[in-house]
């Protein structure tokens, strides 16, 4: 069955979707606490707000003062705004983007597909067991061969392409070393490289809390760690056309046994996709 | 009702309306020449090869002049209203917007000239190959390169090239504008008729080859479609040239109206002089920048 | 070469001794209060047009689909195509989009809070006779109805409007293959000039033509804001106007500007020359888009604090500090923009700068909210309508700002990014922020232009009624957005939502709570919608039945705007202005009423 | 923005002065014999840069620095005379330089954002 919760439910859980990634941990975590601030100033200030309407209301106070409220309460309450907000930016902003966004794990230690985006579906490639990405060239671009492979390239060889609209990666239970040095239990992380064919489109998967453009002419990699197998929405973030709102696609987190399955079964190498021209 | 402060500075800011109206304007002037600009510099930068010499050094540099010696006119008509010296004063206007027609024809003549300017790439390496002969002889493919190394500047950088790269460059039978590859083949053609620039470094003139359009990979006059330098050029430049043309028309407004304005307020067409000197002077400003990056760089 | 040649200039003014006749009076003016009227009345309208376009857009949200009743044939038999059967398609919705965008941003909240309201009021705040440039004033105007249209008839043509948002992201703007983009570029490139000459004319006007003794720091607050964002107009347009016209050479003369090398559009490779960078577009595009949205609050601003002023019947809290904080607020948000673009790729060090500004601007923002809200201590506070949209301006614009924190982190901004909590976070600054500003701003001028009060009944009604559904409309789009529903969906997130059967055993499909508030906000969307009738009617009739004012100031306001004629003649004042004090002398102790004017000369034999 | 706070010169005075002054004979005689000589300096820059271009300077930046100062000594020049930028008021200085801050910072900052990306975004400079 799937979840369905009613409004308060889902109140409960901060009206966010489900969790499926490590670092999507400090994310929740960081919109719950500005949340908690902006909720603090809000309160205050509007009880501040209908105090004094009430307080100097024209029957109540018939004659305004010339001088009115000495400023050190609204000094204060700035001068906290201040300091919050540089808080929130050093200690929290600023570090955990540097881990979450540019802190790459190697290579060899993730699963790395290149997911390649168009008008109004996705692709994601797989190296294969070399973990060599064979080559491309736009001019071989055509229906068969959407991706453009290049025949001779022997890398390439073993490559495997999704079918679209559905990516898959294994959860893999690895041990990595913390930043305290100790080692933890954890799961392979994912590396995507995301580009696109045509227009702009956007990789948003919630349940992992990433969201990252992909940019015609550019491959920008983007990381993360999942917890949990499910299937997850990929959405298309940017506006593409006409197609956009249907620009959905399945992020599936698989046991590692399934994956290998899917991967034998559903996608297609290289050779197959070439061989159909 | 009469508006304050249109002939006579305002005492504390020491500005007259129209002045302090057209250094706004200057400003955002400014921005949007700085906003093209920043474009320009970020397209050169990410650029892997960046084409010198594609336009007339002599040329530009013939346009240049004209364009400073109107600044020097312009400001001197106004140094002569000042002085009370009206026939001087419109001499010195009459000066300025010769220049300016004259800028403004030296510049289409340039604009004509790049548009029947062509190049064209080909499908594969052999296909090009097979043409670099046909046009330069034995030594075609040497030719080509030293073209094409010459209009990158390879032999400044560390950049190579790439042979699928290298165009053949000339003009068409007829030297028609603005042709494109889709417009030659929905006309039926087949083969075109090309007479290919000469070699590098020597004024020969090659004879024309015939080229079969089911060869071609890319062709393009010059033009903005081109490439990006072109682009960049005839955006910046023909945006330059409408504000040269809505100067000029400015300025000639001024000359024709003189007889009436000096009845009127001598004092007042001064400052309108300035006003319109001032943006004239932006103009010649913004060509400063634009000969050297365009035509130099 | 002295001017004593005023015999001269005679003949040229004498057009002003006699009837100027009814073009000239109304369509040709020069005059800056006809031209803020002109700019008014043409900007409340494209509001209202803009709002239809986005019911329309919400209805086809909550019953994705399906044929629109009645508006749905009429779409059809208008528009063709791409409304067949009345069904709203995604095209057409993107349209809808985009131009609800652009048209709310460019043609009715820049116009009408900058154009109209500067127009009219500012000279009459700083004592002046008119702007510095009447022409230009016209042409201002002119560009701007130009622009309109262009806008406008891009609808009709094949293929239809602009769809690709208001942003116009490149390369869809330029693949697409319909002209509508090329008409929202020439049509932006008419609003830019126009934005730019009343720019340079407002600027003009406030250095020049301030009355004498009218000094900086006695300037009315609301006639500070229309300065620095004269400023900001002034510099931030013209590089979108470099990037539209770069835009245009791709749209019409096949350039690469921002079409990098090897696009395959539709499974074919796009025949151009490449090199060109499409976040190049993104910069040049949010260099002023960020300054912009400062266009659309700093007037709103400029208005809540000469409401609150004349309303608590005391100076405002803190003149200098709301002076420096708008000065402050102008400058920085020249070096935001880049928080739109967190999520292109960019590096740490860039985000960490552009995070920081954000920070920094939000701080001024803070300043100036606790200065209004500190205002209202020790009033005397009349709730007349239009101190009521003023006072719910403020925890609204609140609630707006405090949810830009969220995004302006790019740490969170990871999850909200192009979310419906974005929509909701600016709708809460434009919507119930500026448009309530601003109307209180028409309730408050509106007897000063006509002689005429609105009727009070009406607005109250007008007030509670968009108060509470302004609410109903944007409160759940937070939900919607933390949940994970993307904003430009034409079928509303269907795609995505659990009722799907392809989202069999997607454990992060949008539950059924957040398909139905699409269908809730719907409903509140029309709710508001009823709830302008009182207001358009009150717009109208109290032009001939509203209750007379009883004399030329009958708000008892202290700035020099009420101390003319009502309405204010040709030529604005009747007697020679001089300036003695500050703008907000309200309550002054020893005073005989409760308000001095800026121009009343101090009593003579004081000290 | 810019503002002065100075009132110093009451209505019709100080300034009066500097402004005869400008208007003198004297003055403008004086004046153009300087436009005479920057148009002057305007032509000979533009032959120096040209010539430097026949000469060929190796390293390209250094190339790209050179014309660049000279242009920017021209500019100054045009502004500075020509348009009596170097004898003006301060409200407009100070709107100059609103406009120039703002000009470089949306030519460095869009630099710099285009560079700073974190890792390479083109395999074998294709974005596949
Ligand atoms: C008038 C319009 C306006 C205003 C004023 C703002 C103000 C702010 N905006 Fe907003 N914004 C928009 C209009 C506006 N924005 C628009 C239109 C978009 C979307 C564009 C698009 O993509 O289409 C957008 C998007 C947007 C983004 C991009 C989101 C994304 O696409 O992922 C970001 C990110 O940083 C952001 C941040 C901010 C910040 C930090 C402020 C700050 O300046 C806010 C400062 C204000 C405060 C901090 C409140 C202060 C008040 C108090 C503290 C007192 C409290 C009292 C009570 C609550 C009663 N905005
Ligand atoms: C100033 C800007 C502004 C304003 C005021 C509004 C006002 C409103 N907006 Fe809009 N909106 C945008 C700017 C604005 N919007 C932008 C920039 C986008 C993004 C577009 C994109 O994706 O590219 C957007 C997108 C947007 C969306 C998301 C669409 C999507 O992503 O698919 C939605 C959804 O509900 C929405 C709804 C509304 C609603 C219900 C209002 C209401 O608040 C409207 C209220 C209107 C009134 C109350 C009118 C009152 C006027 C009168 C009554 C006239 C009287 C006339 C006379 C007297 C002559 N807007
Ligand atoms: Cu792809 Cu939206
Ligand atoms: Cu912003």
């Amino acid at each position: 069955m799937q979840p369905n919760p009613t409004f308060l439910e889902q109140l409960k859980q901060g009206f966010m979707p489900i969790l499926a990634s490590e670092h999507g941990k400090d994310v929740d975590y960081f919109i719950l606490i500005i949340h908690w601030l902006m909720a603090v100033l809000f309160i205050g200030w509007m009880a501040y707000f209908f105090y004094a309407l009430f307080r100097f209301r024209k029957s109540a106070h018939p004659k305004a003062d010339y001088v009115g409220a000495k400023g050190t309460l609204a000094n204060n309450a700035e001068i906290a705004v201040v300091i919050i907000e540089a808080v929130l930016l050093v200690a929290f902003a600023i570090p955990l983007w540097a881990k979450a966004v540019e802190k790459y794990p190697k290579e060899e230690d993730a699963t790395v597909m290149r997911l390649v985006a168009e008008q109004f579906s996705w692709q994601a490639r797989y190296s294969g067991k070399d973990g060599k990405f064979g080559k491309q060239e736009l001019k071989l671009v055509s229906e068969k061969n959407p991706l453009g492979y290049v025949e001779s390239d022997k890398a390439g060889d073993d490559d495997r392409l999704s079918p679209p609209k559905d990516i898959h990666v294994p959860l893999i239970p690895v041990k990595v070393k913390g930043d305290d040095g100790k080692e933890r239990d954890s799961f392979k992380p994912v590396i995507v490289h995301l580009t696109t064919k045509d227009v702009i489109h956007c990789f948003k998967v919630a349940a992992m809390r990433m969201t990252q453009d992909c940019m015609p002419g550019m491959s920008i990699p983007v990381h993360f760690t999942p917890t949990k197998v499910g299937k997850f929405n990929i959405t298309c973030a940017q506006l593409c056309g006409g197609g956009h709102a249907s620009m959905s696609a399945l992020f599936v987190v698989d046991s590692p046994e399934e994956y290998d399955k899917w991967l034998a079964e559903k996608a297609k190498g290289v050779k197959e996709i070439v061989a159909l021209e | 009702m009469e508006i304050p402060y249109t002939v006579k500075p305002r005492p504390d800011t020491g500005l007259y309306n129209a002045k302090l109206g057209i250094w706004l304007f200057l400003a955002s002037e400014v921005m949007l020449f700085g906003g093209l600009f920043s474009a320009y510099i970020l397209l050169r930068v990410s650029s892997d090869l960046w084409p010198h010499g594609m336009v007339s050094i002599p040329v530009g540099t013939f346009n240049t002049f004209v364009l400073i010696a109107s600044s020097v006119t312009v400001v001197m008509s106004w140094a002569s209203l000042k002085l009370g010296k009206l026939s001087a004063f419109k001499g010195y206007m009459a000066a300025t917007i010769v220049c300016a027609l004259g800028f403004l024809g030296v510049k289409s003549f340039e604009y004509y000239a790049k548009f029947t300017h062509y190049d064209v790439w080909f499908k594969d390496e052999a296909t090009a190959k097979k043409y670099f002969t046909a046009a330069y002889g034995e030594k075609g493919e040497e030719a080509t390169r030293k073209l094409f190394v010459e209009r990158f500047h390879l032999h400044n950088t560390k950049a190579t090239y790439d042979a699928n790269q290298i165009q053949l460059t000339g003009h068409l039978f007829g030297n028609p504008m603005f042709a494109t590859l889709k417009k030659l083949t929905s006309a039926k053609q087949e083969t075109i008729q090309f007479t290919p620039d000469a070699p590098f470094g020597t004024h020969d003139h090659p004879k024309a080859i015939e080229v079969k359009l089911s060869d071609v990979q890319r062709l393009s006059a010059y033009v903005p479609a081109h490439s990006t330098y072109f682009a960049i050029y005839f955006t910046i430049t023909a945006l330059h040239g409408l504000h040269v043309l809505g100067g000029a028309i400015v300025l000639a407004y001024f000359l024709f109206t003189a007889d009436h304005w000096w009845k009127k307020s001598p004092e007042q067409m001064a400052n309108r002089v300035e006003v319109g000197g001032l943006f004239w002077h932006f103009v010649d400003l913004v060509w400063i920048f634009l000969f050297p990056i365009i035509y130099l760089l | 070469m002295q001017a004593t040649k005023t015999t001269h200039t005679e003949p040229a003014h004498s057009h002003e001794h006699h009837d100027p006749g009814f073009l000239r009076s109304y369509v040709f003016s020069t005059d800056h209060k006809v031209i803020g009227i002109q700019y008014g009345f043409t900007a409340l309208a494209f509001l209202f047009f803009g709002f239809l376009l986005m019911i329309c857009m919400r209805w086809q949200m909550a019953k994705p689909g399906e044929a629109m009743p009645i508006v749905g044939k009429l779409l059809e038999s208008l528009l063709g195509e791409v409304a067949k059967g009345g069904i709203i398609s995604p095209d057409l919705y993107n349209a809808f989009g985009a131009m609800h965008g652009t048209i709310m941003v460019f043609l009715a909240i820049v116009p009408l809070a900058f154009a109209a309201f500067g127009n009219y009021v500012v000279p009459l705040q700083i004592g002046a006779v008119d702007m510095a440039f009447p022409r230009l004033n016209m042409v201002s105007y002119q560009c701007f109805a130009v622009g309109g249209v262009i806008m406008f008839v891009s609808f009709f043509i094949p293929g239809g409007a602009a769809q690709a948002g208001w942003t116009s992201y490149s390369p869809l703007a330029t693949v697409i293959p319909t002209q509508g983009q090329t008409f929202w570029i020439l049509g932006m490139v008419f609003l830019i000039t126009s934005s730019l000459l009343g720019a340079v004319n407002f600027i003009a006007t406030v250095i020049q033509l301030r009355a004498p003794g009218m000094t900086w720091m006695r300037l009315p607050f609301f006639t500070w804001v229309q300065f620095v964002t004269a400023f900001i107009l002034l510099l931030a347009f013209p590089p979108l106007e470099a990037a539209s016209v770069l835009q245009l050479m791709d749209k019409v003369f096949g350039s690469s500007f921002f079409l990098p090398t090897g696009l395959v559009i539709s499974g074919k490779p796009y025949d151009i020359s490449g090199g060109g960078s499409p976040l190049l577009w993104q910069h040049l595009f949010w260099f002023l888009g960020h300054p912009e949205v400062y266009v659309l609050i700093l007037p709103a601003m400029g208005v809540v604090a000469e409401v609150i002023a004349c309303n608590t019947r005391k100076p405002l809290w803190g003149y200098k500090s709301l002076v420096y904080s708008v000065l402050a607020v102008g400058f920085i948000s020249f070096i935001v923009w880049a928080h739109h673009m967190y999520l292109t790729g960019m590096g740490t060090k860039i985000s960490t700068f552009f995070q920081t500004t954000t920070m920094i601007i939000s701080i001024p923002s803070v300043i100036i909210l606790t200065c209004l809200f500190m205002s209202l201590w020790g009033g005397s506070i009349r709730f007349n309508t239009p101190m009521l949209f003023a006072l719910a301006f403020l925890p609204m614009f609140g609630i707006g700002g405090l949810t830009g924190l969220p995004l302006g982190f790019n740490f969170s901004d990871l999850h909200l990014h192009d979310s419906y909590y974005v929509i909701a976070h600016f709708h809460y600054v434009v919507a119930p922020g500026t448009i309530f500003a601003l109307f209180a701003g028409v309730y408050f001028w509106y007897p000063k232009m006509t002689g005429r009060y609105m009727s009070e009944t009406l607005g109250k009604i007008h007030f509670w009624g968009s108060l509470i559904a302004m609410n109903l409309v944007f409160m759940p789009m937070f939900f919607q957005g933390l949940y994970g529903m993307s904003r430009r969906m034409s079928d509303g997130g269907a795609t995505y939502a659990l009722a799907n059967p392809a989202n069999e055993g997607v454990v992060t499909a949008l539950t059924q709570t957040v398909m139905k508030l699409n269908v809730f906000v719907t409903h509140a969307a029309f709710l508001l919608l009823i709830a302008q009738i009182p207001f358009i009617i009150n717009v109208f009739m109290s032009m001939f039945n509203g209750k007379k004012v009883e004399n030329d100031n009958p708000w008892d306001a202290t700035t020099l705007d009420w101390q003319t004629p009502t309405p204010p003649p040709h030529g604005n004042f009747t007697k020679e202005i001089i300036v003695y004090r500050g703008p907000y002398e309200y309550s002054v102790p020893g005073h005989p009423t409760d308000f001095t004017p800026q121009n009343m000369p101090d009593p003579k034999p004081a000290k | 923005m810019s503002h002065d706070h100075s009132h110093s010169h009451g209505p019709g005075e100080a300034c009066d002065h500097g402004h005869d002054d400008h208007n003198s004979p004297e003055y403008i005689h004086k004046t153009i014999r300087k436009y005479l000589k920057v148009g002057g300096i305007l032509f000979a820059g533009t032959i120096l840069t040209v010539a430097m271009y026949y000469v060929h300077i190796p390293s390209v930046a250094a190339t790209i620095a050179i014309a660049l100062l000279i242009a920017t000594v021209k500019a100054a020049f045009v502004a500075g005379v020509f348009m009596h930028l170097s004898d003006e008021r301060k409200m407009i200085y100070s709107i100059l330089l609103c406009t120039v801050c703002f000009l470089i910072s949306l030519m460095g900052l869009t630099l710099w954002a285009m560079n700073d990306f974190p890792f390479f975004t083109l395999v074998d400079g294709k974005p596949f």
